[in-house]
């Protein structure tokens, strides 16, 4: 167990250390200079340079990379360049949208697709079964930012049921901030849903298969309790393996989704910090996603392992997926 | 034998779908069209967000729509007509040779942390902004000024190198808000001004929260709170008008958006006039673009009502030269380059270009006035023999690619500076226009004082620039305002850009 | 869980035959609108802007009164040209990457593996839109950025299917026969895997088809005067109160074209690709003592 | 009355098309088993062995249609509703399985697994039908100081785990246990001890048993009376020592003459016995053995052979009998 953390570890420090490398790089060949767009048309050669200076912009670019990871690691981050707040001021406020954004799609997504998945998976060739899984078809056919688009002409055009977009903020209530997180949960929630139930579904069927579900009904379990009982733990694997792929593309998702509805948001950040050059905030927000997205990889290996003793030990530690 | 599911435990998973459900019937339940404020205070939308709250340290229009005249003011302001008005200068005297400048500064004025407001901070302000280490974008606006001194508390002399004609306007500028030495470094996060109102809040990404500041030195505004709010997707801007949760947009980013609008009375829909003009920048280093024919033929091939129709849907003026119509001095010079598919190819033809040889890029900053426009005029275009290449560019990529460096052919920009007729007197400016006739007019308009000599000055100019047909004149950009019914008291017409929210109040 | 003896294997299920049935009409309009659509899909005529359906148009008109039906008609020619080339690269490089890896593995295999998990790490989406703020919005630049992100897909498919054909007698025998692992990967490996592939390829083509829309929705994608459905939708958006049709059908053409080739690809699945019978899908006869 | 009397069990899975006929898996099976008696069924694989014995526990794999009857003391089974068959299972009637190596949960311990029928049956306490199940893993010798009955099934051996799914079984005491190829998987030491315990439970407990294997050598040890299935019927049964000391089928003399080779590998065709068995679906219209038959002739390719027999203690289905033996 330790050895698959250590190894995870390395793993994903790795993978930051070339993320972080990566993105310097292409964040030096961008073309546009933050330094004019903060100034304009108007500005002159020695204020641009004065101003450049005070972003210490006009040293090596491998100090520049050294001492950013070096702040970083140190848990320090850089102003930025636009709004000239450390990084994490800037990123606290986002991440109180962007958080419960996605907390609230991701279990949107689990409560509709597990109960659907497993009900298909029951009833098997049945209309129940078919209809499912022509919802998941047309699910995962669906953008999720026209999804968006739909939800706001039903709902806030026509509707006037919730918001069309924006976020009124947290100390306005819990239930305005909801009201405002809640169509672009379900626009991000319904298409990773229908996927998830098409896995939950054949992980069922899988498992239905299985021997040891035999063997639970011979005891006298009904078809309900050898699921139950037998069943959902062991087809709970590769569904985990899909969460956890699916949480990079939720993170993608709230990128396009926050500028449908216009939420202040992680994915709104990134976006205008890309448009304004704002350099200090990518590259921070590149890592910053890059290591969640790998933390929650490792995550999912380490759920692997509660759900299945065989791996605790590292016995047979190859992933029970692949 | 039944083969079937058991029929418990389909109804307890189906249960869950239920439950969401009803969560979301509960959410939904909340108030939502409740007014986004109360009567004595306003939520104004803008479609960009200020990078910070300095207007002494940064371009972006949207800090002076934020603080400007309403937490930051200056020895100057500039009034709803585009006049210069007193600010915290009570009066000021100007020497028979134009050269100095005495105020006299209002007393009783302090800044938001409770100081005084005082001849040395003034001082301070104009020596900070033209030091070489000043980080000002409008650094040239104080350029004529020689020695700044405060003989007394209330006293504030200007000496200036050379008579200069709108030194009063430029004092107006939001980039010459006075600031005080205290608090100077940190105004971009916290502005401390002297204006009616002071920031309580500013939530990054989404909006910046004003109330009024009780010790004001003038009369107290009618609004206690004011908060700004960043909508950049003009359907989301549309929404939330529609929804309440937004009074008012000085400038409502979709020109569509005005239709649905227009006809609601619960909105008043003003179309005002700005400093825009928005021109087809043409790149005179690049041939074939240096030969005036194919200038004119580019002229000539604009329809400018079918570009204000279908990229501002009818809001705009027609422009022919590079000044606004509203100013007294405008004359209409769109006469000079009708739209003439015709007499466009005859043009390019005499130049030598083969129809369909000619191939422009056409650079394309993000607003939706220029993606638009840029759209229509490459159809335009294509129409006389001339292909063109559509690149949309992000600001940053704008002001480095096109601005300063020079490598482009086409651009669209709505230039807002009021004015600002004297950049094609620039030298090395980015379309690269060279004419030593036109220069000397704007030499001699910077020293002259007389406002009538002036205005024939101003004249001449726009005639020079349309003659020669520098660049494709399109439209005078329109400020598309929206607001409340029972708002009053928001500008018209945005001679600086600027949410003066001083004499805003509800009726009721 | 007992398949009948009698099912034909052979034989696309009818929900394949409607998911090519639909791939055939887009891809069929697709080509049409090389050669003719109802009006020129960028003719602009602003005096009829925003005009409901009519005869001369079916489909009305958008905010610059362009032809919709033939926007849409030109929008598919983009979508499946940009998704095409994509997958194509994608394939074209992660399948000799998979091949290679299986082949010999050691820290070859490694180096390759490790690079998916670097391309996984980071959202898709995210990487795209850098690449295009770095390269500039354009089609091209759609077409790499999507591409990029198939590479590794393709690879890991081919090399775990790769994986599986090489532990094959046969081609141990090849292997003592004394042929080289490459020949032996194009001759015998390829081939054997090629149905897991074309799945593979009807999957991501769909999957690069949603990508593609969701970069010109941005405005990264084509640009005018190409359409894209993508930027339809974008440009629909503003006209949300005064004109949904805008912003409805393009949408309506995404879910058709991509439901369609999800529903080929499964169908495909089911008819082509050998792990099925491994597993995710019900195992014939395993209840039962080899009846 | 007996135990367990199936009578004319026929079991069919439905043509793939309207048009085609349905395909018997099972076709016409009869057997008989006395309370405490021993019966075991033996066949190629393919046979429809394993099929009668799910039928039994009313667990045929979905689309399967079954018709006869099957009678649990008295009481039909394929009438039975699904509540009575779930309180029927693992208390009246058990099942041994073939793979240990899946038939059991790898995410819950063996204590748990085991548990699980005496807390439903027996109607004990979470903790009592854990005392009740440490006590069973005891008795079916997994000692708990060598095997904790609170391991993963994984973390134990082949033979264990068949002694786990043998306490499963076992656990609630049940009427008639269906052992089917218990130790087919396992390797031949273990085999003989595994055997040994089922014997041993079954005579000590008053169960009976009904033997499903392939192997004549397991049948001869465990069962009294045997059956002998070929494609989904039932074509010799008797007294085992009788069968054995004369088999009058030559499908039955076939299977004792390829005996000695002891085919390991399932599934792997008798020597002595050319040919394979007819799939479900391609079964010949007269005697399903005549096509490996050297006895066969056209009678027995059109007609199928009836039951008959020296006695109603040994019946046999074939046209033309093997002799009995003195």
């Amino acid at each position: 167990m330790a050895w698959i953390l250590a190894q995870r570890a390395v793993a994903l420090a790795l993978t930051l250390l070339a993320a972080s490398i990566l993105v310097f790089v292409v964040l030096e060949v961008l073309p546009g200079d933050p330094a004019l767009l903060i100034l304009g048309v108007n500005a002159r050669e020695d204020t641009l340079a004065a101003l450049r200076a005070t972003m210490g912009l006009d040293q090596p670019a491998v100090w520049r990379y050294l001492t950013w990871i070096g702040g970083l690691l140190q848990g320090h981050f850089q102003n930025s360049l636009t709004y000239g707040v450390p990084v994490d001021e800037l990123l606290a406020p986002r991440l109180a949208v962007s958080l419960p954004l996605a907390a609230l799609s991701l279990s949107l997504a689990v409560a509709l697709a597990l109960p659907l998945g497993v009900l298909a998976a029951a009833r098997r060739g049945r209309a129940t079964d078919t209809a499912i899984l022509a919802l998941g078809q047309l699910g995962v056919a669906v953008p999720n930012f026209w999804l968006g688009i739909l939800l706001v002409l039903l709902f806030a055009v026509t509707l006037h049921w919730l918001p069309a977009g924006g976020f009124p903020g947290w100390e306005a209530g819990v239930g305005p901030g909801l009201a405002a997180l809640i169509l672009p949960a379900v626009a991000l929630a319904l298409p990773q849903a229908a996927i998830l139930t098409r896995v939950t579904r054949s992980a069922v069927l899988e498992v239905l298969g299985e021997d040891y579900m035999r063997t639970a009904r011979a005891k006298g379990l009904s078809r309900a309790a050898a699921l139950w009982h037998h069943g959902l733990r062991n087809a709970m694997i590769p569904v985990v393996t899909i969460l956890g792929l699916q949480f990079s593309f939720l993170l993608a998702g709230t990128i396009i989704i926050e500028n449908v509805f216009n939420l202040p948001g992680v994915g709104r950040l990134i976006f205008q910090a890309i448009s304004q050059r704002d350099l200090v905030v990518v590259r921070d927000l590149v890592v910053l996603l890059a290591g969640t997205v790998g933390v929650v990889n490792a995550l999912v290996d380490l759920s692997y392992a509660a759900l299945d003793p065989r791996l605790r030990h590292g016995a047979d530690g190859a992933r029970p997926d692949d | 034998m039944p083969l079937s599911f058991a029929r418990g435990p389909a109804r307890a998973v189906a249960a869950f779908p239920v439950l969401a459900a009803v969560l979301a019937a509960a959410i939904s339940s909340w108030p939502l069209t409740a007014r986004a404020a109360p009567p004595d205070s306003l939520v104004m939308g803008m479609v960009l967000e200020p990078p910070h709250l300095d207007p002494t340290a940064g371009a972006a229009g949207a800090i002076d729509e934020v603080v400007y005249a309403n937490v930051f003011e200056g020895l100057t302001r500039i009034g709803p007509d585009g006049a210069v008005r007193p600010g915290l200068a009570e009066r000021w005297n100007v020497s028979d040779d134009g050269l100095t400048y005495t105020f006299r500064l209002r007393e009783g004025v302090t800044f938001h942390d409770g100081s005084a407001f005082t001849a040395e901070d003034a001082v301070f302000t104009l020596d900070r902004a033209r030091a070489d280490a000043s980080v000002n974008a409008q650094k040239g606006l104080f350029e004529a000024i020689d020695t700044v001194a405060a003989p007394d508390p209330y006293t504030l002399v200007v000496h200036l190198s050379r008579p200069q004609g709108r030194f009063l306007f430029n004092l107006g500028w939001g980039d010459a808000v006075m600031v005080a030495p205290e608090s100077a470094d940190t105004n971009k996060t916290a502005p401390v001004g002297t204006g009616p109102f002071r920031l309580t809040r500013w939530v990054q990404g989404d909006r910046v929260e004003l109330e009024a500041y009780p010790d004001y030195w003038g009369e107290a505004p009618a609004l206690t709170r004011a908060t700004f709010r960043f909508i950049a997707d003009p359907a989301a801007a549309l929404a939330g008008i529609m929804a309440g949760d937004v009074d008012a947009f000085a400038n409502f980013p979709a020109p569509e958006g005005l239709i649905a609008l227009e006809t609601d009375p619960r909105f008043s829909v003003v179309i005002g006039t700005t400093e825009g003009e928005t021109i087809l920048a043409l790149n005179h280093r690049n041939p074939p673009l240096d030969d005036v024919r194919v200038r004119r033929a580019i002229g000539h091939a604009i329809d400018r009502q079918a570009l204000i129709d279908g990229a501002m849907f009818g809001h705009g003026t027609p422009i022919g030269s590079h000044f606004a119509p509203h100013h007294p001095a405008y004359v209409d010079l769109t006469g000079l380059s009708p739209y003439d598919p015709e007499a466009a190819k005859a043009l390019l033809a005499e130049a030598g270009i083969t129809p369909g040889a000619l191939s422009l890029r056409l650079h394309l900053p993000p607003p939706s006035y220029a993606r638009r426009s840029g759209e229509i005029i490459a159809a335009q275009l294509a129409a006389v023999g001339i292909q063109t290449e559509i690149i949309p560019v992000e600001w940053a990529q704008w002001l480095e690619q096109v601005f300063r460096g020079h490598d482009f052919d086409m651009t669209i920009v709505a230039h807002t500076e009021p004015l600002d007729i004297d950049v094609y007197a620039r030298d090395g400016y980015y379309f690269g226009y060279k004419n030593p006739t036109f220069n000397g007019l704007i030499a001699t308009l910077d020293e002259t004082t007389d406002p009538v000599k002036r205005a024939e000055l101003y004249r001449q100019a726009q005639t020079r620039l349309a003659e020669d047909a520098v660049n494709g004149f399109l439209f005078q950009l329109p400020k598309q305002g929206v607001w409340d019914a029972r708002l009053h008291g928001l500008w018209h017409n945005s001679p600086v850009q600027a949410n003066d929210l001083t004499g805003v109040s509800w009726s009721e | 869980m007992i398949r009948s003896p009698h099912l034909n294997r052979s034989r696309l299920s009818p929900a394949g035959w409607v998911g090519g049935g639909i791939s055939a009409v887009v891809l069929g309009t697709a080509l049409l609108s090389l050669v003719w659509t109802p009006h020129d899909p960028t003719a602009m005529d602003i005096a009829h802007r925003l005009a409901d359906p009519s005869a001369t148009h079916p489909l009305g008109t958008d905010h610059f009164g362009r032809d919709t039906l033939s926007q849409l008609m030109a929008g598919a020619r983009v979508s499946i040209a940009v998704s095409l080339v994509a997958v194509g690269l994608g394939a074209g490089l992660g399948v000799p990457l998979g091949l290679l890896a299986a082949a010999r593995r050691g820290w070859l295999d490694e180096a390759v593996m490790r690079f998916n998990d670097l391309a996984f790490a980071f959202p898709a989406l995210l990487t795209a839109v850098l690449l295009t703020a770095l390269l500039g919005p354009g089609a091209i630049n759609a077409i790499l950025a999507i591409g990029v992100f198939t590479i590794p897909v393709f690879a890991r498919v081919t090399r775990g299917a790769a994986l599986a054909i090489w532990k094959r007698p046969f081609i141990q025998a090849a292997r003592l026969a004394g042929r080289g692992r490459a020949r032996i990967s194009v001759d015998h490996i390829l081939p054997n895997i090629a149905g897991s592939l074309i799945v593979q390829a009807t999957i991501q083509f769909a999957m690069a088809i949603l990508a593609e829309a969701g970069l010109s929705y941005l405005g990264l994608g084509s640009q005018p005067p190409e359409v894209s459905w993508g930027r339809m939708l974008n440009e629909a958006q503003t006209f949300l109160f005064l004109d949904a049709r805008l912003a409805i059908l393009p949408g309506m053409a995404i879910v058709v074209t991509v439901l369609g080739l999800n529903l080929l690809g499964d169908g495909l699945r089911d008819r082509l690709d050998p792990r099925l019978h491994a597993r995710g899908a019900p195992r014939p006869n395993s209840h039962v003592d080899r009846i | 009355m007996a135990l367990l009397d199936i009578q004319d069990l026929t079991v069919t899975i439905p043509g793939s098309t309207r048009y085609a006929p349905p395909v018997r898996l099972l076709d016409g099976v009869s057997l008989t088993l006395a309370s405490g008696g021993t019966l075991g069924l033996v066949g190629e694989s393919g046979c429809g062995k394993s099929l009668t014995a799910l039928a039994i526990l009313g667990l045929l794999p979905d689309g399967l249609r079954a018709e006869g009857a099957i009678r649990l003391d008295g009481e039909d089974l394929l009438t039975a509703g699904e509540r009575r068959l779930c309180a029927l299972r693992g208390r009246r009637v058990a099942m041994i399985f073939q793979e240990p190596m899946t038939a059991l949960n790898p995410v819950r311990t063996i204590v748990d697994q085991v548990a699980e029928g005496p807390r439903r049956h027996l109607r004990l306490s979470r903790r009592a039908a854990r005392e009740h199940a440490r006590a069973v893993l005891h008795r079916v010798g997994l000692d708990p100081s060598r095997v904790s009955p609170d391991q993963y099934p994984h973390a134990l051996s082949g033979g264990q785990r068949q002694r786990v799914v043998i306490a499963i079984a076992v656990a609630c005491g049940p009427a008639l246990l269906v052992a089917d190829e218990p130790t087919t998987a396992l390797d031949v030491a273990t085999q003989a001890r595994i055997l040994d315990l089922v014997r041993d439970l079954v005579q000590g407990e008053g169960m009976a048993l009904l033997m499903i294997s392939h192997d004549l050598g397991v049948i001869a040890e465990t069962a009294r009376d045997m059956a002998v299935m070929y494609a989904g019927q039932v074509v010799e049964a008797g007294p085992t020592a009788r069968v054995l000391a004369g088999p009058r089928h030559p499908y039955t003399s076939g299977l004792m003459a390829a005996r000695p080779q002891r085919a390991g590998q399932p599934g792997a065709p008798l020597p002595a016995i050319p040919g394979a068995v007819p799939p479900p679906d391609a079964r010949p219209p007269g005697c399903p053995f005549a096509d490996r038959c050297a006895r066969a002739d056209t009678g027995c390719r059109t007609r199928p052979p009836l039951g008959t027999g020296p006695d109603h203690r040994h019946s046999v289905a074939c046209h033309h009998p093997l002799e009995a033996s003195p």
